[in-house]
């Protein structure tokens, strides 16, 4: 973890290069890089320590997932090294009804919103108490008792799924608001258009979160569109779009809670952009060396969004070396705890890779489910 | 009980539905005031309102795209695509998302929804209206696969897919849109998933087909008859899962079999067929399986009636699969 | 054909329900619809005579295929009545070496650059002259000659291909351009995102023609997007686009030109969307008095593309009456030995359904070709 | 002669065509500067610069749709999907536009390109980066489908595939990617599309088998001759159109046959495969053919090796069909 240092906003580099850029004018910022409020939205300080608390949990299991999976303990992590605040401050935002539709990227999400540490850890392992018992690769979960759907790895499925859902919500005068979110890359995506079209001529109450960080794996921004920014796609369908500072967890927390309302309102679906950036490699399969341009990575990393925090509590609430030191102790207990359950908990039953392909087996699932029963088990996968 | 042709009976069963559960709701492309292309869902606009029959914009993946939300929410979409070649723009929500939610959710999220379609030739529809692309979804686990050939079935498989907990592909033959009519139940009414139809009994060869199809498999089995070959012909009505019993037992009691189906013959549904009756019935062939069926090329627009495997196509299949 | 009468603006009506409308003040206008001219843009008589010639003859080919297909003679046409200018207009503006793909209503753009009417009869018939081989439906041709991709029915797919065509054509620096016809339904088609966003990202040299005539069958264009004209779609992209009144031949040329100009410098993409109104039914197969308010389409006509011209020239060289019928007479000359000739060729050949599926035929067509003709004919397709 | 692994012999192929001939082009996600997440292509983008190799937009649909366009125009477009997982949103363009171009415009314009994309399961991807979709294109009329098991084959059958006149689907079978190891001929080398492999000659049963899976058929062969069986093993290679007088020949020889893929078995390639097998030498066959195949569930995560078709699922059935 980086500790907190005098702030500098950063030198002009690959970070300045495209339009999208996060010190443009409309971009909505609450709080400055250097910790200080431009514009007070009337956040309390147990609000801000939960914020925070929030975004450093996403953090340190973060860090523990890529650890376990260079260890070979699990199989693959893709997390969110630098864009916490994009994905707490807009879940932090949701009522209780509320629903998100995932991208990959939000475990930070789903943990704040009760999934347990053994869930999502039992799901990393893919084992015999995943929720989505071992079918997908890790950070595949869902989590419908919070109200998340399901994780898919093709990119921007979710979102024409999430204006289905707030459709038929809307259909059925239910008062609750989908949040969906997505990536700069998924906006080329067929279903970004599909779902913004929709949502726009049926008025649906979804609010869209485009995370810009930057990158597409190797693929920069200025080759995903030639638009001026991703907000600016908004255009197309009629629907509202904003920018904002995704690093800024009170401005992303402000944007959304006003998508919301909207929303609430019947006023429609709202496009927010949160500009920020992918301080780690695309996956634990990538190595952004191979394209990243030099000094950008660093340039971002003035800009964290956790220490953006904690220069605010800092000066708010005295939280001081000996807070982070038992808020990261705490956390630490809690991962580990869960990790120790998952690497004791077998691999999913033999049988259950048949089970729910449909609601109920039928004839062909149960013959080849008798015929893998009956044979001999592969090299490595005894039971 | 009233006659009805295919369309009308596959109105009478969505109105049905519609009226019974008020989470059935009807998206497509010009599925609303006009009430469809085919007119299926004629009269439903004026009767539930814009809410529930819903005009969409010109995009498939959008259509079931939003229906998987809508389903997921705990509604009971039945998207309509207008027609099945143009099924393909949504063929990555229907194969990445629809057939794999309930799996890979782990049970947590089922996705069923109906999507109707026309399918098949007959109407000089050339290329891109005539398509029968059943294969490319039966291939796909998840998903289950309907094609009625009666306008009183069409009316129960729907009702049946409707409440079925699972995701159906339900294809309508077009070209027997009008010409399949019948007595049709009046109010509910279900035909089982799953189970196909011996529409004919014979002990000399077996006889599989489905959808528009059937009716030029029975004019052969007919003209067959002439020549003392009695064909038992079966109607799956529900392409996947099949009914793999009534089949195994007309293939054992019979020991030849032709399959009838417009679907392109490579890979289509025929081969599976093929497969299964040698895996459970091999001892019982006295004559190689034979299949009648589109050919490997584009559905064409002049020579489609040659295209088609009408009777004339069978039927030599048949005598010579009989006297083999 | 509806002769020429004084001009009047048509009430609001039906017509004035979409903000789309051909009236707004951001619409290029060149030629008022009463035939007088707004903005000079320097057109010759002569060039003015060829426009009206070109949607004339489109006007009465169109009328003619419908009457055959109303006789049983031919299976299906779909037609341009009241977007000639918008096709004719935009085609003219070509230059040799430009590449057009088309949608399905472009007859005329292809007559005009050199289709014989002879080639689009046998089309229309599918007999064993059609260049496409009777394997498609009527009206979906092509001409590689006079550089006209095929005409392909799923809605949008051409969009793509077109962007690529001149995309392989700048990256091997071949100064051509290409002209893409789609309709207002077609934008909500994956292919328009997909085809905006890479020409957009390439700066290809693509021009987007969206015939915007106020339906996709039964869907009107409020249905379609909530987006407040078309046009505005091109900001998504980063493509400049502009509005024009699709019904006046002079300003559709104008801004096609000015966007091959554009294309021609390296300045990439334009979208185009060209106002006007589908006079008749979707096709042959439609009956829009269904969905169709009413007003609406006698609205539409008094701003018919074709009337516009007859007053202009009227005005200015002269056309009368008599330059009229003889005019068409020729037109109906022409078509009428054109069907005579369509009418009186065989079907194509049997064995060539399979010819042409692959460059070579391999051996599981032989088979199925011989199969077929050892068989038995259908009833109905003897030879 | 080098040796070199799968990936370093489709980067050779295609670097060496490149170099030959200006028309091919490259395009993808993350093709150019990274040079594939698989790293193909790496080199390319240095060498050939960004025109030529070229990093596309995140949209499948995006890429194959403008790749039409490129073809049309005259170049040879080599587009890259990144797993065969995500090649469905471009489903629409390659089944509609790409297959049908050259038939429906009566042979005007000819639409060749090489999709290329890594295929199958067993690098621990769950549903979406395991998939075997081949039967999806099999069943469409107009592809040719492609799938090497070595390294020379890959590179061989790649140029094969640039340089022919149709459209070919070019499945990389990512298992092997690295272990498929092997001399491969430096410079200009071929491998004639449609002409299948006996990579093991005998007379006991006929193993029918291709891409990463030839390697578990194989193993169990190699085990099967210990108790005497011996398995004559076919790599098809091709996929499509399929070298049929190979088969037909070696079937015909051992009257017995075991087709092995990991692909769902229903509606497969291996269905195909058995129906030919019947139509063309039903009176030979000694056993019911038997497919080992992968299973009728999406393709799952933990337990992917019991998911695979592998050589202890395989080895019984051999011995068994051989002791029919
Ligand atoms: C349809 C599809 N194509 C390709 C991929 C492979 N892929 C996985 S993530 C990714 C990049 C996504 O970028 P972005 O949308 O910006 O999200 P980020 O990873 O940056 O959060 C790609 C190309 C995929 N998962 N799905
Ligand atoms: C992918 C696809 N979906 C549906 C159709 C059926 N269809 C044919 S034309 C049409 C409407 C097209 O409207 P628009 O793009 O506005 O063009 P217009 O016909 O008005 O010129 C529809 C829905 C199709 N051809 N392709
Ligand atoms: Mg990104
Ligand atoms: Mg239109």
């Amino acid at each position: 973890m980086t500790t907190v240092s005098s702030y500098q906003e950063p030198e002009a580099q690959g970070a300045e290069r495209r339009p999208d850029d996060v010190m443009a004018d409309d971009v909505i910022r609450v709080m400055a890089p250097d910790g200080t409020v431009i514009d007070d939205i009337g956040i309390d300080d147990e609000t801000a320590v939960a914020l925070y608390q929030a975004m450093l949990r996403t953090r340190i299991v973060d860090d523990r997932a890529v650890t376990l999976q260079r260890q070979g303990r699990i199989g693959f992590h893709i997390g969110s090294l630098g864009e916490e605040a994009s994905i707490i401050g807009s879940a932090f935002a949701l009522r209780d009804q509320d629903w998100i539709f995932p991208c990959y990227r939000e475990f930070g999400a789903a943990l704040l919103r009760g999934l347990s540490m053994q869930t999502y850890m039992d799901n990393l392992y893919g084992n015999a108490n995943d929720i989505v018992k071992g079918r997908q690769m890790p950070d595949h979960w869902c989590d419908r008792e919070h109200r998340i759907a399901s994780v898919s790895s093709p990119i921007g499925t979710q979102i024409t799924n999430a204006v289905g859902f707030a459709w038929a919500a809307a259909l059925k005068n239910d008062p609750l608001a989908v949040l969906v979110y997505f990536g700069d890359g998924a906006t080329s995506s067929n279903e970004f258009h599909n779902g913004l079209n929709f949502a726009g001529v049926n008025a649906t109450p979804t609010v869209f979160l485009c995370r810009n960080n930057g990158w597409a794996i190797s693929v920069p921004t200025d080759k995903q569109t030639a638009s001026e920014s991703f907000a600016a796609k908004g255009v197309a369908y009629g629907v509202p779009a904003v920018r904002v500072d995704g690093n800024d967890v009170f401005a992303v927390l402000k944007v959304t809670r006003d998508a919301l309302t909207r929303a609430s309102a019947g006023e429609g679906p709202t496009l927010i952009e949160a500009i920020t950036y992918r301080l780690s490699g695309h996956s634990t399969s990538d190595d952004p060396t191979r394209y990243r341009p030099e000094g950008e990575a660093e340039a971002w990393e003035q800009r964290d969004p956790l220490l953006r925090m904690r220069r605010y509590l800092a000066e708010r609430v005295n939280w001081g070396d000996a807070e982070q030191a038992s808020a990261e102790q705490a956390i630490h207990h809690e991962v580990k705890a869960a990790i120790e359950v998952s690497e004791n908990t077998p691999k999913p039953a033999l049988e259950t890779l048949f089970e729910g392909v449909y609601a109920e087996m039928p004839w062909h699932l149960r013959e080849q489910q008798a015929e893998l029963l009956a044979g001999t088990r592969a090299p490595g996968h005894g039971e | 009980m009233p006659e009805m042709n295919m369309v009308q009976a596959i109105n009478d069963a969505l109105r049905f539905e519609m009226q019974q559960d008020d989470r059935v709701v009807v998206l497509g492309e010009d599925v609303g005031k006009v009430g469809g292309v085919f007119r299926v869902t004629a009269g439903l606009f004026d009767e539930f309102g814009a809410d529930r029959v819903i005009d969409t914009p010109l995009s498939e993946g959008g259509i079931i795209g939003t229906a998987v939300g809508m389903a997921l929410y705990g509604l009971r979409p039945i998207p309509e695509i207008q027609f099945s070649d143009f099924i393909f723009p949504a063929y990555d929500q229907i194969v990445s998302e629809v057939a794999k939610y309930r799996y890979r959710s782990g049970g947590e999220f089922p996705c069923n929804m109906v999507i109707r379609t026309p399918v098949g030739g007959g109407i000089r529809g050339g290329h891109y209206h005539s398509q029968s692309p059943e294969a490319q979804f039966i291939h796909v686990a998840g998903l289950k696969v309907v094609c009625p050939s009666t306008a009183a079935d069409a009316k129960g498989l729907l009702l049946a897919s409707i409440r079925d907990p699972d995701p159906v592909l339900f294809f309508e033959p077009k070209r027997v849109y009008r010409a399949a009519k019948g007595e049709v139940p009046e109010g509910d009414y279900t035909v089982e998933l799953g189970k196909a139809n011996v529409i004919r009994e014979g002990k000399s060869l077996t006889v599989i087909s489905y959808g528009a199809m059937l009716y030029e498999a029975m004019d052969a089995a007919e003209k067959a008859a002439e020549h003392g070959i009695e064909c038992e012909v079966i109607d799956l009505r529900t392409l996947w899962p099949l009914d793999i019993d009534t089949i195994i037992a007309s293939v054992k009691k019979t020991g030849r079999v032709v399959i009838v189906h417009e679907a392109p013959r490579s890979c289509g549904l025929g081969g599976e067929l093929v497969s299964l009756i040698n895996e459970k019935a091999f001892l019982h062939l006295e004559a190689p399986p034979r299949r009648v069926t589109g050919f490997d090329t584009p559905f064409p627009y002049t020579l489609e009636m040659e295209y088609l495997p009408l009777s004339h196509r069978i039927l030599p299949a048949l005598t010579e699969t009989a006297n083999y």
